[in-house]
């Protein structure tokens, strides 16, 4: 009977992050609100919620404003909040998941800090044409669109003397099969839709 | 022992002093290489940021190959020295492994690539992993050398070799101790660096430099509160944030922090008695060589603790245990 | 066989059952069973009414054998076999259904239900006509009593069962009783002194003529069962002897040899090689550690021997081997406190400055290693702030997921003791949810509130020494989301309190198998029933009470002391028990002597006559279990009232809707 | 009800834990598979194989064994003895054809009636899955009728050894 009930509803906004979120359960239903996380999250005072609350706010539905919010932005993936929580839930992993539902609902612009899309972007892009991922393209490109002063800075500073030791290559490296890659990647888009 | 390696791309540039030490100490070690044909980049922490099946697709494709490529005899070992590669394609194999529905989309994307990756069939270690469970302190300390006497390192872990926290690791999640004790094997001087396994800041130094040089500041007012000569890490992330970065810090924070970074392996290779240049030093932005120069004899008295005074309670003793 | 007279009784129990078993179809169905003399259905089967009915057709219908289709026969069997034993019937040919527990309360579908409930009837019936008269068998109960830990429960028991008149043997693994209490400062909620309470109590459990204390000694083997367990004891050497032995401390003053007591002063505080854990110590004598006495590790020295006036030290002397008789057997093995270690995170023996609760109360105690005052670890400088994290090692299942109950509380306590000798100091708590459930206690956490304590609603991150801000240099800094606020925070203190929950004792599960009683996941002991019968265990004669069977604080572990004292007496004043007479017995004219059962039985209750080569059971020992039965090869050993021809005709009965060959021979 | 097939579990519950774990899931209204019918026993340990190929003989489509967790057994070991013997059961029933899933073994405490409700509605799934089970035709293979399946006599003495 419950059942019947449970499969005539769309799913709740928790359901989603839940079915979005890799490998097995990530049990955010059994959150505590202890705080552990908010207290271990290295950036965790530049962000607007802390995923304690965060979770909360999932719970109560609040869609738009946890995906406008720039915590899983803020997310340095360090995983401390996951090897302390009392609760075993997958918290780094469920940042993630945010971070994508904010992308696909075009809200992830709103938060404080939507450069770190564009820079995933950049990153990626680079990834997909090479197979290698290229430091100085993936920073001069990024940079010269975010914050072109910044860029110049790059490209004089730190990023000069980079190159002047060896650390830093003018062209990217492409990998043989690359063609294999860019099918299997095409083909992982396509059928889309997180597991 | 034989591996499969699996480089990742900033060994081959930035990184590339970690990728030069790590080659020139494995024959020492009794290890042999063998990199891993044509793979690709792991994604960082960037790809699964945006969507979630193509990063899987990716990093797996590099499993895949290592299963196939298995011919010289790894036993299916790929060692990944970048914490972040590592951490990766550790997670891939194990959530690929605790969902099978996953493993079935991630297995449609990489037949399109004429490829399969059976979860589980390739075991993802550290290089630090393998160098002290499988060559283990007692060979190394054979090796040495020249010792690093005198020379006080903030063994400086990071975050992501020792996580997520939902799978088992080689060492503590919280609190790790191997490359404490792989320096005090080679002479060092240990400090007891609380900050060990804390964030260098990852992409933040890309995507708010603000909150990235704050995480960097802490690392280095810390290791500088301990007098540590120099930090040293396993992970090019960790290099390239705490040694680039630096000068940045010292500008916004008027600090004058000057704590060169190395890798584990160049650490290993000074104490081998290799020299520096096969080593890839010089490649830190940050001069290692001042603090070199402390390596010298062997303490003549060790830097014992002194008696406690006869008011001090007893401190809780620290057995093997929990 | 000739035909039985069955009465078959189908209790509505309210709707509870009637609501979803079709009770009348059961009942007329059941009255067609040739066996069955008459079937009924009625309300309440339990009601005096209900037994009435039995009681009447028995007596008018001379039925042979009862059914009742009702609750779980461990709610009512009792009640309805004594009903027949009122009548004239053996109660042994009584048999029950149990169509709620197992049925109507399991499922909502009606048509499975009532087709179950026929089967369970029917198997029921079928088993009943197979059942003959039993008769339950005495046992003398042995008035001595064993309790084995000597805290505050152990202590509370044994004096109970002693005052009334009764033997009792008081086992302690260390030199003296008296547990984690007799470590303790102030008691929660009212403060009032642990020692003033407790060392009363320790004394009079010391002199009482009723109680034959055995502290330093642990226990070997226990054999046995209700009322008849034989325990052996090894009393450890104390290298003293007691009958010489004045107590006047002087081996301990000349004692040349200090080292960290990591048990009485929790690794705070030191003491000597020859020693009593405290001054008040019952027994009196002290005991001679031997891993680090001078004499036992080069031979020389004996100090103590020399000083001491009355030649009580014997270096010779040797564990003894006692053995005696009890009748019953009440644990009291208390907790260990969980090995704050175990969380780096925390820093507690990293950061000097972090303490456990116990190295705490040990602090604060006047007769501590500081004298009562609050030192950092340096042993002179007084901390200007302290904070207090709640839940260490507890509601987490990294480590232990339930809550240990008492921290919370011990907690504000320490808060109260700090503003009470540091006025100055401020205090932080650092809690995930306050829980003060007692007697006074919400009052108590308002009473801190008064008192100025700063509580911060979150767990405790991290407690570290690497300074970040300014203000934090040299201090110890816990970070921590203060929840309430939804921010991170950084506060900085001088000392940190770790407030270490409770974990079951490391030897639990060993203590467990030793006395044959049940022992859950964590390691704590599980009782009879965890509401109705909290002290009894599954095994007869055998009881638990205080922290040995779950956290609990020194009111609560006091009285469930009590109750399980209050169910030994009652059982010693009635002298015998009458035991099921579910036992198991050889055919010796069919034995094989084959030996298998001998192996199998737990309770070597299964003796192999050489001469005759044929097993027998002894029944007093034998507990019923039937494993010896199922184990015999050729088929020959019956175990009572769960015969092969009775369990046979259950399965027959119980598949009656499906039986593919009904007139399939029954093997056996 | 409908036409899906219902199979029938005989329950054998060890008095002390699983007898319990059922009463306590009654007790707290957990709804599970009204398929398996409970018989009582003192222990585990007290279920002769015997009772298992009856019970399949006589029509039911499966058996579960209950008792105690390892260590927690109200008879210090019976419930060992009864995974031995349970394996070797196992196996033979296999030689005869009949499934894994037919009989099993479930470890529950009194205090774990959602473990029993699970495993019954678990094992009732499996069974149905399966379909019946045809003694006659499984085991003495055309369903010859008479003759008593395979060797249980020797059964126990194997476990000894």
């Amino acid at each position: 009977m419950a059942t019947t009930i449970a499969s005539a509803r769309a799913p709740t906004f928790f359901e989603e992050v839940v079915a979005a979120t890799p490998g097995a359960d990530p049990h955010l239903e059994l959150c505590l609100q202890c705080g552990t996380c908010g207290g271990s999250c290295p950036s965790g005072p530049d962000m607007d919620h802390t995923p304690r609350a965060l979770f909360a706010m999932i719970d109560a539905g609040m869609k738009d404003q946890v995906l406008r919010s720039n915590t899983p932005w803020y997310c340095v993936s360090c995983y401390y909040c996951m090897v302390r929580c009392p609760q075993e839930i997958h918290i780094t992993d469920i940042m993630y998941t945010l971070k994508r539902m904010a992308i696909k609902e075009g809200l992830y612009r709103e938060s404080s800090s939507s450069d770190a899309y564009g820079f995933s972007e950049t990153f990626i892009d680079y990834v997909e044409n090479y197979g290698r991922s290229f430091e100085l393209g993936v920073a001069t490109r990024y940079h010269l669109r975010h914050h072109p002063l910044s860029a110049i800075k790059m490209a004089t500073g730190m990023g000069f003397s980079m190159f002047v030791k060896g650390r830093m290559d003018l062209t990217p490296t492409r990998i043989k099969n690359l063609d294999q890659l860019k099918a299997i990647l095409g083909k992982a888009k396509e059928l889309g839709g997180a597991a | 022992m034989k591996y499969g390696y699996y480089p990742g791309c900033s060994l081959e540039r930035n990184a590339i002093a970690y990728h030069q030490s790590a080659m020139a100490v494995a024959g020492p070690m009794g290890i042999e290489f063998n990199e891993l044909e044509d793979w690709n980049c792991c994604g960082a922490t960037e790809y699964i940021s945006i969507d979630l099946l193509p990063a899987y697709a990716l990093i797996s494709r590099n499993l895949a190959l290592a299963a196939q490529q298995d011919l010289e005899g790894n036993g299916n070992q790929l060692v990944a020295p970048c914490s972040a590669c590592f951490l990766n394609l550790k997670k891939t194999d194990h959530y690929m492994a605790e969902s099978p529905e996953l493993s079935e989309k991630v297995n449609a994307a990489l037949a399109a690539g004429d490829l399969h990756y059976e979860p589980g069939s390739v075991s993802v270690r550290h290089l630090l992993d393998i160098v002290v469970d499988d060559v283990g302190f007692n060979a190394i300390a054979e090796k040495v050398t020249n010792p690093l006497y005198n020379l006080r390192i903030a063994p400086y872990y990071g975050c992501m070799i020792v996580r997520p926290g939902n799978i088992k690791s080689f060492d503590d999640q919280e609190y790790p101790t191997s490359l404490d004790e792989l320096m005090s094997t080679l002479g060092a001087e240990v400090v007891d660096f609380p900050l060990k396994a804390h964030c260098c800041g990852g992409h933040m130094t890309q995507i708010s430099e603000s909150v990235a040089l704050e995480l960097i500041r802490r690392l280095l007012k810390n290791a500088s509160d301990y007098d540590a000569d120099m930090i040293v890490t396993v992970c090019p992330m960790c290099q390239l944030n705490l040694d680039a970065y630096q000068d940045a810090v010292n500008k916004k924070f008027g600090t004058n922090y000057n704590i060169p970074i190395l890798y584990f392996t160049q650490m290993i290779g000074l104490a081998f008695g290799i020299s520096p240049d096969d080593l890839g030093f010089g490649k830190e932005m940050v001069d290692a060589g001042p603090a070199l120069t402390k390596i010298g004899a062997e303490p003549s008295l060790k830097p014992k603790k002194k008696r406690p005074s006869k008011e001090a309670l007893p401190m809780p003793s620290m057995g093997e245990d929990g | 066989m000739n035909k039985e007279k069955v009465g078959v009784y189908v209790c509505h129990c309210g709707t509870n059952i009637a609501g979803v078993v079709d009770v009348e179809d059961v009942s007329t169905w059941a009255g067609e069973h040739d066996n069955v003399e008459i079937a009924r259905d009625y309300k309440f089967m339990c009601s005096s009414l209900g037994q009435d009915l039995i009681e009447d057709d028995i007596k008018e219908k001379g039925l042979t054998r009862v059914v009742v289709a009702a609750c779980s026969p461990h709610m009512h069997e009792k009640t309805f076999r004594a009903a027949c034993e009122r009548a004239g019937l053996n109660p042994f040919l009584f048999e029950m259904a149990n169509i709620r527990e197992h049925n109507s309360w399991a499922t909502n579908d009606k048509v499975a239900a009532t087709q179950k409930a026929k089967a369970l009837v029917n198997a029921a019936v079928e088993r009943v006509v197979h059942q003959v008269p039993l008769e339950k068998l005495p046992v003398e109960i042995n008035p001595n009593t064993l309790i084995v830990g000597g805290g505050i429960a152990g202590i509370t028991a044994a004096l109970e069962l002693a005052d009334a008149g009764n033997h009792v043997y008081l086992v302690e693994r260390e030199p003296s009783i008296g547990g984690h209490m007799a470590q303790l400062d102030k008691t929660f909620p009212t403060l009032d002194c642990s020692a003033c309470i407790l060392t009363p109590k320790m004394v009079d459990a010391g002199q009482h003529p009723n109680i034959t204390l055995l502290s330093y000694s642990e226990i070997e083997e226990v054999d046995g069962y209700v009322g008849n367990f034989t325990v052996t004891v090894r009393k450890k050497a104390r290298c003293v002897i007691e009958e010489d032995c004045t107590g006047c401390g002087i081996c301990e003053e000349k004692c040349p040899v200090k080292v960290v007591d990591d048990v009485f002063e929790a690794g705070l505080g030191y003491r000597k090689v020859i020693y009593r854990p405290f001054p008040q110590a019952v027994p009196k004598y002290p005991v001679i550690d031997k891993e680090n006495c001078t004499y036992f590790l080069r031979g020389k020295c004996k100090a103590c021997q020399i000083f001491c006036p009355t030649e009580a030290i014997d270096f010779e002397q040797e564990d003894e081997i006692l053995k005696f008789q009890v009748g019953n057997i009440i644990i009291t093995t208390g907790f260990d406190l969980f090995d704050a270690r175990r969380i780096p995170q925390y820093g507690y023996g990293r950061l000097a400055n972090v303490f456990t609760s116990l190295e705490f109360e040990r602090m604060v105690n006047a007769a501590g290693p500081t004298g009562g005052n609050i030192y950092l670890r340096d042993g002179v400088t007084e901390p200007q702030s302290v904070a207090i994290i709640h839940c260490v090692g507890s509601r987490d299942k990294n480590y232990n997921e339930y809550c240990s109950k008492v921290c919370c509380m011990y907690s504000l306590k320490f808060a109260h003791l700090v503003h009470e000798r540091l006025p100055e100091a401020d205090v932080y708590n650092f809690y995930i949810d306050m829980r003060t459930p007692g007697k006074g206690y919400e009052e108590f956490y308002h009473r801190l509130l008064e008192e100025g304590t700063h509580f911060i609603r979150g767990r405790a991150a991290e407690v570290t020494d690497a300074a970040r801000l300014p203000g934090e240099e040299g201090k110890l800094i816990v970070q921590a989301e203060d929840t309430l606020i939804g921010k991170q925070r950084r506060v900085p203190v001088d000392m940190v309190l770790l407030s270490a929950g409770m974990e079951a004792r490391g030897d639990s599960k060993e203590i467990s198998q030793l006395f044959r009683m049940g022992c859950d996941f964590n390691g704590f002991f599980t009782e009879r029933h965890p509401k109705l019968d909290p002290v009894a265990t599954m095994t007869e004669g055998i009881y638990i009470a205080g922290a040995c069977q779950g956290p609990k604080d020194i009111p609560d572990s006091v009285a469930q002391a009590a109750a399980a004292a209050a169910r030994v007496a009652g059982l010693i004043t009635q002298g015998t028990v009458m035991m099921e007479p579910v036992r198991a017995s050889i055919n010796e004219e069919a034995c094989s002597g084959c030996r298998i059962c001998n192996t199998m039985c737990p309770y070597n209750a299964i003796v192999f006559h050489e001469d005759r080569n044929v097993s027998e059971v002894i029944t007093a020992l034998c507990q019923g279990c039937g494993t010896c039965v199922a184990a015999c090869p050729s088929g020959i050993i019956t175990g009572a009232h769960f015969t092969n021809d009775q369990v046979f005709s259950e399965i027959e009965g119980i598949l009656w809707d499906v039986r593919s060959k009904p007139e399939l021979v029954p093997v056996d | 009800m409908n036409e899906q097939f219902e199979p029938v579990i005989v329950g054998f519950l060890c008095n002390w834990c699983s007898y319990r774990a059922a009463d306590l899931a009654g007790t707290a209204r957990i709804k599970y598979a009204p398929n398996m019918r409970t018989i009582r026993v003192m222990c585990s340990g007290r279920v002769d194989p015997q009772f298992v190929l009856k019970a399949l003989r006589e029509g039911a489509d499966g058996v579960m064994i209950a008792g105690c967790h390892p260590g927690e057994c109200h008879y210090v070991e019976g419930n060992i003895k009864t995974l031995r013997r349970f394996l070797l059961l196992k196996k033979m029933l296999k030689q005869l054809g009949v499934e894994d899933e037919r009989i099993q073994l479930v470890w529950a405490s009194a205090s774990e009636g959602t473990i029993l409700a699970d495993a019954v509605d678990r094992m009732t799934e499996q069974v149905r899955a399966l379909g019946p089970l045809n003694w006659q035709n499984t085991v003495l293979g055309g369903g010859n009728g008479q003759g008593q399946p395979a060797p249980i006599e020797n059964t126990p003495v194997v476990e000894e050894v």
